[in-house]
């Protein structure tokens, strides 16, 4: 269509370039990346350890790409649970009367003041912290702006000529929600998933900086740069890598979500 | 009964609550309806005609069920469909259809025409056939390929004609039609105009057109309704209506409208201001 | 095009083209207006008629290019290729425009009567703020509405109450030239009257000229002494009212004329197409009946193309029903600069 | 006008009170007894009985709510199970300390959106602005703590310039504390800044493509000029909305960039309490920052109306 969408292929690109990483993980790493060895500890980046080792003589490349595994699978999960959740809010939210709508937006508001960061302390606190409770709670912290643009993607839907044609045919309101509103906030859906899922590396990775993640031994990308921070005067260098993967991670997922919106409104196409 | 009306509607009321703007005065209200009456018999070319606000696209979301009266009563085709359920208001679902205004916002972007058109032969349990969509394409003047495009690979005026097709799907006896031809290039608005006289005819409709511009209303309709501030001001043929109005506001609203006739005559725009008494009066004021 | 431009012409617009990227938007575009003169520009959808007022206004959207000449008469340069600076020097003070859209043309956050001060106090035609807010008042009042609207917002007012701000903005510093652009077109047909009428005694007034664009036949008749009829961003006919709209020659004139022809079929325009001279083939109507033969309007075959998919040569070939091989190039223009059309096929020459 | 503010503090009222439902409920409820989990899995059956009754946590939970409610009003926010010590004295002077940080992280985040996101607008179709946008993603994309790494490491430990990390109080020593203030609050504001110009760039852009930037542009306004008088007022309302989501955010992100540069603020005592186990202390900071964000959104919504004229005067 149209012009060249910078955007959306720099950001397809990354975010390939990421999920092709994790698949890799599975069939192939450079070392086990749990595999501790003591007589290659804080080894400097070489030919057989490009990125270097840390503390623990652990390889570094091996644990950036084991920990896009941990990065994907918290945001899938994340922004999973915050779609099945706020997507059907955000319809009904859009379709029913005037005062439970009222109510359906004002507990959206709420929970707007519990942070996914917040959220995720307090599960820990209650649940002890997991990968599970960081991913149900960036998930959770995820509906209301899930909700909040849906319902006004489905209201502007709602008031369309074609959804008062399919009423006068007789469609009953829950075809209307399947057949016209939810094909129509499909874009919508995506865009908001893509930046959704920024969010959720961003939060992943506090977390797990806060030690409210993954637990060890599992690599997360967030742990790597928490256990750097002791080297930040000696080795520098091991701060920087896990750095830049979330960095990119969340640039790729971000530019992702611009260049779908750009594709999918052309009104807004000049705005990168 | 082929003699019954097809519409009766009786001292319909419809209030919209706005959202309180003070605490001592109470929610305001805005009155759509007040009190709105009228007949439109079988086979009749109905008019309806207002300027924006005056309750008209109201008074067709009542008529089509898709809204209900505060109070008033609405039958059609002998059945009183005030306070019907949506479950018992199918046979309305089939015999009367509807034609609206945007043909940018009536057709779902996401379907494919042939889908379009076929909703309301799915939704009410029809065997929707590809022959059938086909013969109403055809009866649009659409070709049979259009079925597989999607609506914006179509102009203004070729959505106006799937609107049509969807609308004539179920093969409705009552034909509603709001502003159909507004948003339309004047060249496009004749073709729409054409076919929609030609199916009332050939398909023996009872057609409500409703628009702001009488002039157009006057051409399609053989009766028409004057709406203003939700009220009817005046009922009668279209031609004595347009002619010899006898409301006040329906005059300044004929006086109004500018012809080329007129503007040809020497009417200036200090005539359209006048009162139609003399609807040409030479010199500029 | 040899026509040579009057030399107190307030505005003169000589072989204007506008482009987008690769896009043709309006093509050769010439036009006068006399002083005082109201000249009415008519077309339908992707004429290229607002284009055309865009570009006198120097406004056009930013990847939109326009070449040609621009003069307005006592402004030195020529209006295409002038800096920002000179041009904001003319915009509201030698050249005014009021848009379509009367609901977003101002802005929310302002106040009526500080909206219409600022632009007499941009140029200075006014000495200091309560000047200004005087003139302001005054304004209101030559478009009937009453003073205390000026510290009123623009959602308080209703849609016709807002075009005749955005009118009074637009007259406050006497324009040589008012451009007026589908003014009444987002307006009930009773706000219509009083803002057409408005702006015919506004600029009469002041005997400024007037540029009126619009799609509507009998709106510019009521409002124009002369017409331009646009079509595929070209003007294909131009002529005093009267004459051109009860002796078209263009045949996409001659067809708009019978198409918006609501009237019962014998009038004079209509004559021409009563043999069926347009097969109305694009429509595929069903056989009419003996009761509507009297409703059938005359259609113009087919829908207006989007832009820059209009065919070469004539503009409107794919679409007439007198269309022949030459139409393929371009058809000159016959007659003087304000009164003539291109057409290879004229209506009412011998082989009509 | 007085009917909105009415509405909104009964919204604020009920929300507060909805959520400190939700907090009580959420840290009493679920994860069974409190005492319990302030002694360990091996303190005796008799010890934990006793703080039950010591703290009151043998009470029915509507009574123990109502209690925690009516100390939090009256800005007494218990004792904690674990250290014995009164919570609230300690919770408003860590709150101090955060509310610094954010205030100068928003200070700084602001200085930087509102001429950037302007300039990307206004220059969204040239190189500069392409390049500024640019920046901005890849600003977006780098979390706070990363920020406050990655400046300790240049400031820090290349240049040498700042301190690492550490807290003065500017009581104590105003300079040392400005120092220590410099690289957490730039690592806050230089990434909220990077967020908040994307907003700002797209709502100048949406006002830049409004019809009265046209009306204000024919009526001889130069494009600077109209976008200053008619634009930014306009801009300011949708960006207003993100300002609020953005402090609120900023209070709870600024729990990592405590961490990070060791500072005692709400954060770390959040961290703190829940490492210790500390469920009551952990239960009122949750509820002193929920109070913080729900107050914050309350005054953009007032905000709000001094902006936007339509919401001060009804229709006609």
């Amino acid at each position: 269509m149209r012009r060249l969408n910078a955007s959306l292929i720099a950001g397809g690109v990354i975010v390939g370039g990421i999920v092709l990483m994790a698949l890799v993980s599975f069939v192939w790493t450079p070392y086990d990346a749990t595999l501790v060895d003591p007589a290659s500890r804080l080894a400097q980046p070489s030919w057989e350890h490009w990125f270097g080792t840390d503390k623990f003589g652990r390889d570094v490349l091996s644990q950036i790409m084991v920990g896009s595994r941990t990065t994907l699978f918290v945001g899938v999960v994340a922004v999973g649970v915050a779609a099945v959740i706020g997507v059907p809010l955000g319809v009904l939210a859009a379709m029913v009367r005037r005062w439970p709508s009222e109510l359906i937006m004002r507990a959206n508001d709420l929970l707007l003041a519990f942070p996914a960061l917040l959220l995720a302390i307090m599960f820990g606190a209650v649940f002890g912290a997991s990968t599970l409770t960081a991913m149900v709670a960036i998930g959770i912290a995820s509906v209301p702006s899930f909700a909040r643009v849906i319902r006004s993607g489905a209201l502007q839907v709602m008031r369309t000529e074609y959804v008062l044609a399919a009423r006068a045919a007789g469609r009953q309101p829950l075809p209307i929600a399947l057949r016209h509103v939810l094909p129509n906030v499909t874009s919508l859906i995506t865009v908001q998933a893509s930046v959704s899922f920024a969010i959720a590396v961003l939060a992943e990775a506090a977390l797990s900086f806060l030690g409210y993640g993954t637990p060890p031994p599992t690599p997360s990308w967030g742990r790597m740069l928490q256990e750097s921070q002791e080297f930040l005067f000696t080795a520098p260098r091991l701060a920087v890598f896990p750095g830049v993967a979330i960095a990119i991670a969340v640039l790729g997922f971000n530019l992702l979500g611009d260049g779908l919106r750009d594709r999918f409104d052309p009104k807004l196409e000049d705005r990168r | 009964m082929p003699d019954q009306p097809a519409i009766v509607a009786t001292d319909l009321v419809r209030d919209f609550p706005r959202p309180r703007t003070s605490l001592l005065t109470p929610a305001p209200v805005v009155h759509a309806l007040r009190g709105v009456s009228l007949e439109v018999k079988q086979g009749e070319r109905f008019g309806i005609v207002g300027e924006s606000g005056c309750g008209k696209s109201t008074l067709l979301r009542l008529i089509a069920a898709l809204d209900r009266p505060t109070s008033g009563q609405i039958v059609v085709e002998g059945t009183d469909i005030t306070n019907l359920p949506e479950r018992r208001l199918r046979f309305l679902r089939e015999n009367l259809q509807l034609v609206f205004q945007d043909p940018m916002s009536s057709l779902d972007p996401r379907m494919r025409v042939r889908d379009i058109i076929a909703e309301p032969l799915v939704v009410q349990g029809h065997p929707a056939s590809g022959a059938r969509v086909r013969e109403l394409l055809d009866a649009v003047g659409l070709p049979a390929n259009a079925g597989e495009r999607y609506p914006h690979q179509f102009s203004g005026g070729q959505r106006q004609r799937i609107s049509i097709a969807r609308a004539l799907a179920p093969r409705p006896r009552i034909l509603i039609a709001d502003e159909p031809v507004s948003a339309l290039d004047v060249s496009v608005r004749a073709q729409v105009l054409n076919l929609i006289s030609d199916l009332v005819d050939e398909l023996d409709l009872t057609l409500v057109f409703v628009s702001h511009d009488l002039s157009v209303v006057k051409h399609v309709c053989d009766r028409v309704a004057v709406m203003n501030a939700g009220q009817i001001v005046e009922t009668g043929p279209t031609a004595d209506v347009y002619a010899a109005p006898q409301h006040a506001y329906t005059q300044r609203l004929v006086s109004a409208i500018p012809t080329l006739q007129r503007a040809l005559s020497g009417a200036t725009t200090a005539d359209l201001l006048s009162h139609p008494a003399a609807p040409s009066k030479g010199a500029p004021a | 095009m040899s026509a040579v431009a009057a030399p107190d012409d307030v505005l003169s617009v000589r072989g204007l083209n506008v482009t987008v990227r690769d896009t043709v938007l309006v093509a050769d575009v010439d036009l006068t207006v006399g002083p005082g003169e109201r000249v009415g520009l008519i077309g339908e959808s992707g004429s290229g008629k607002s284009l055309t007022a865009l570009s006198i206004l120097g406004l056009l959207p930013d990847d939109v290019v326009a070449d040609g000449s621009i003069r307005l008469a006592g402004v030195g340069p020529d209006l295409v290729g002038t800096d920002e600076k000179t041009l904001s020097r003319i915009r509201g003070r030698d050249l005014a425009m009021v848009f379509q859209e009367p609901m977003t043309a101002l802005n929310p956050t302002m106040r009526i009567g500080d909206q219409i001060a600022e632009v007499m106090l941009i140029h200075q035609t006014r000495s200091g703020r309560a000047a200004a807010r005087a003139a302001a008042a005054e304004l209101l009042e030559r478009v009937q509405l009453p003073p205390d609207l000026l510290r009123a917002y623009p959602h308080q007012l209703s849609g016709g109450q807002r075009q005749r701000v955005v009118l009074a903005i637009a007259l406050a510093n006497d324009p040589a030239l008012l451009i007026c652009d589908e003014p009444t077109t987002a307006l009930d047909v009773t706000v219509q009257a009083l803002v057409l009428d408005l702006i015919v005694s506004g600029v009469r007034e002041r005997s400024s000229a007037l540029l009126f664009i619009t799609h509507d036949l009998a709106v510019v008749a009521t409002v124009c002494d002369r017409v331009l009829v646009m079509y595929g961003g070209r003007v294909v006919e131009s002529g005093p009212i009267t004459t051109l709209f009860t002796t078209p020659r263009h045949r996409y004139t001659q067809g708009l004329l019978a198409a918006s022809n609501l009237e019962p079929h014998d009038a004079p325009t209509a004559s021409d197409f009563a043999d069926g001279a347009y097969p109305d083939s694009g429509s595929g109507d069903v056989a009419p009946s003996s009761r509507t033969r009297s409703r059938r309007l005359t259609t113009i075959p087919g829908t207006v193309p989007a832009a820059g998919h209009f065919p070469s040569g004539c503009v409107f070939r794919n679409r007439c029903a007198h269309a022949t091989d030459v139409c393929a190039t371009t058809p000159p223009w016959t007659g003087t600069a304000t009164h003539g059309y291109a057409c290879h096929h004229p209506a009412g020459a011998q082989d009509a | 006008m007085i009917l909105r503010l009415i509405e909104r503090t009964a919204v604020l009222l009920v929300s507060l009170a909805v959520s400190s439902v939700l907090v009580f409920g959420f840290m009493a409820v679920l994860p069974g007894d409190p005492a319990r989990v302030a002694l360990g899995v091996n303190a005796s059956d008799e010890a934990v009985a006793e703080l039950r009754r010591q703290f009151g946590l043998d009470r029915p939970l509507p009574v123990q709510y109502v209690d925690w409610l009516g100390g939090l009003l009256r800005g007494d926010l218990g004792t904690s199970y674990v250290s014995k010590v009164a919570i609230g004295p300690q919770v408003f002077d860590r709150l101090q300390v955060t509310l610094i940080l954010v205030v100068a992280g928003m200070i700084i985040a602001l200085l930087l959106a509102a001429p950037a996101g302007t300039v990307m607008a206004a220059r969204h179709r040239r190189l500069s602005g392409f390049a500024l946008s640019a920046l901005s993603q890849v600003g977006v994309a780098v979390p706070a703590f990363l920020a406050g790494i990655l400046l300790i490491m240049v400031f820090a430990v290349k240049l040498g310039w700042l301190p690492a990390n550490g807290w003065t109080p500017p009581a104590e020593d105003p300079g040392m504390f400005l120092r220590q203030l410099v690289l957490p609050a730039l690592s806050l504001g230089l990434v909220q800044g990077a967020v908040l110009t994307r907003y700002v760039r797209s709502a100048v852009l949406d006002v830049l493509r409004e019809d009265y930037l046209r009306t204000a542009r024919a009526k001889g306004l130069r494009p600077f000029p109209a976008l200053w008088r008619h634009g930014l007022r306009n801009a300011a309302v949708p960006v207003v909305t993100v300002l609020g989501l953005q402090l609120a955010t900023l209070l709870i992100g600024a729990v990592v960039v405590e961490r990070v540069f060791v500072i005692p603020g709400l954060g770390s005592l959040l961290l703190d309490g829940v490492s210790n186990r500390d469920l009551l202390l952990v239960q009122d900071v949750v509820m002193v920052l929920v109070v913080a964000v729900l107050l914050v959104n309350f005054l953009v919504d007032l905000l709000y109306v001094a902006l936007d004229p339509r919401l001060r005067t009804g229709a006609r």
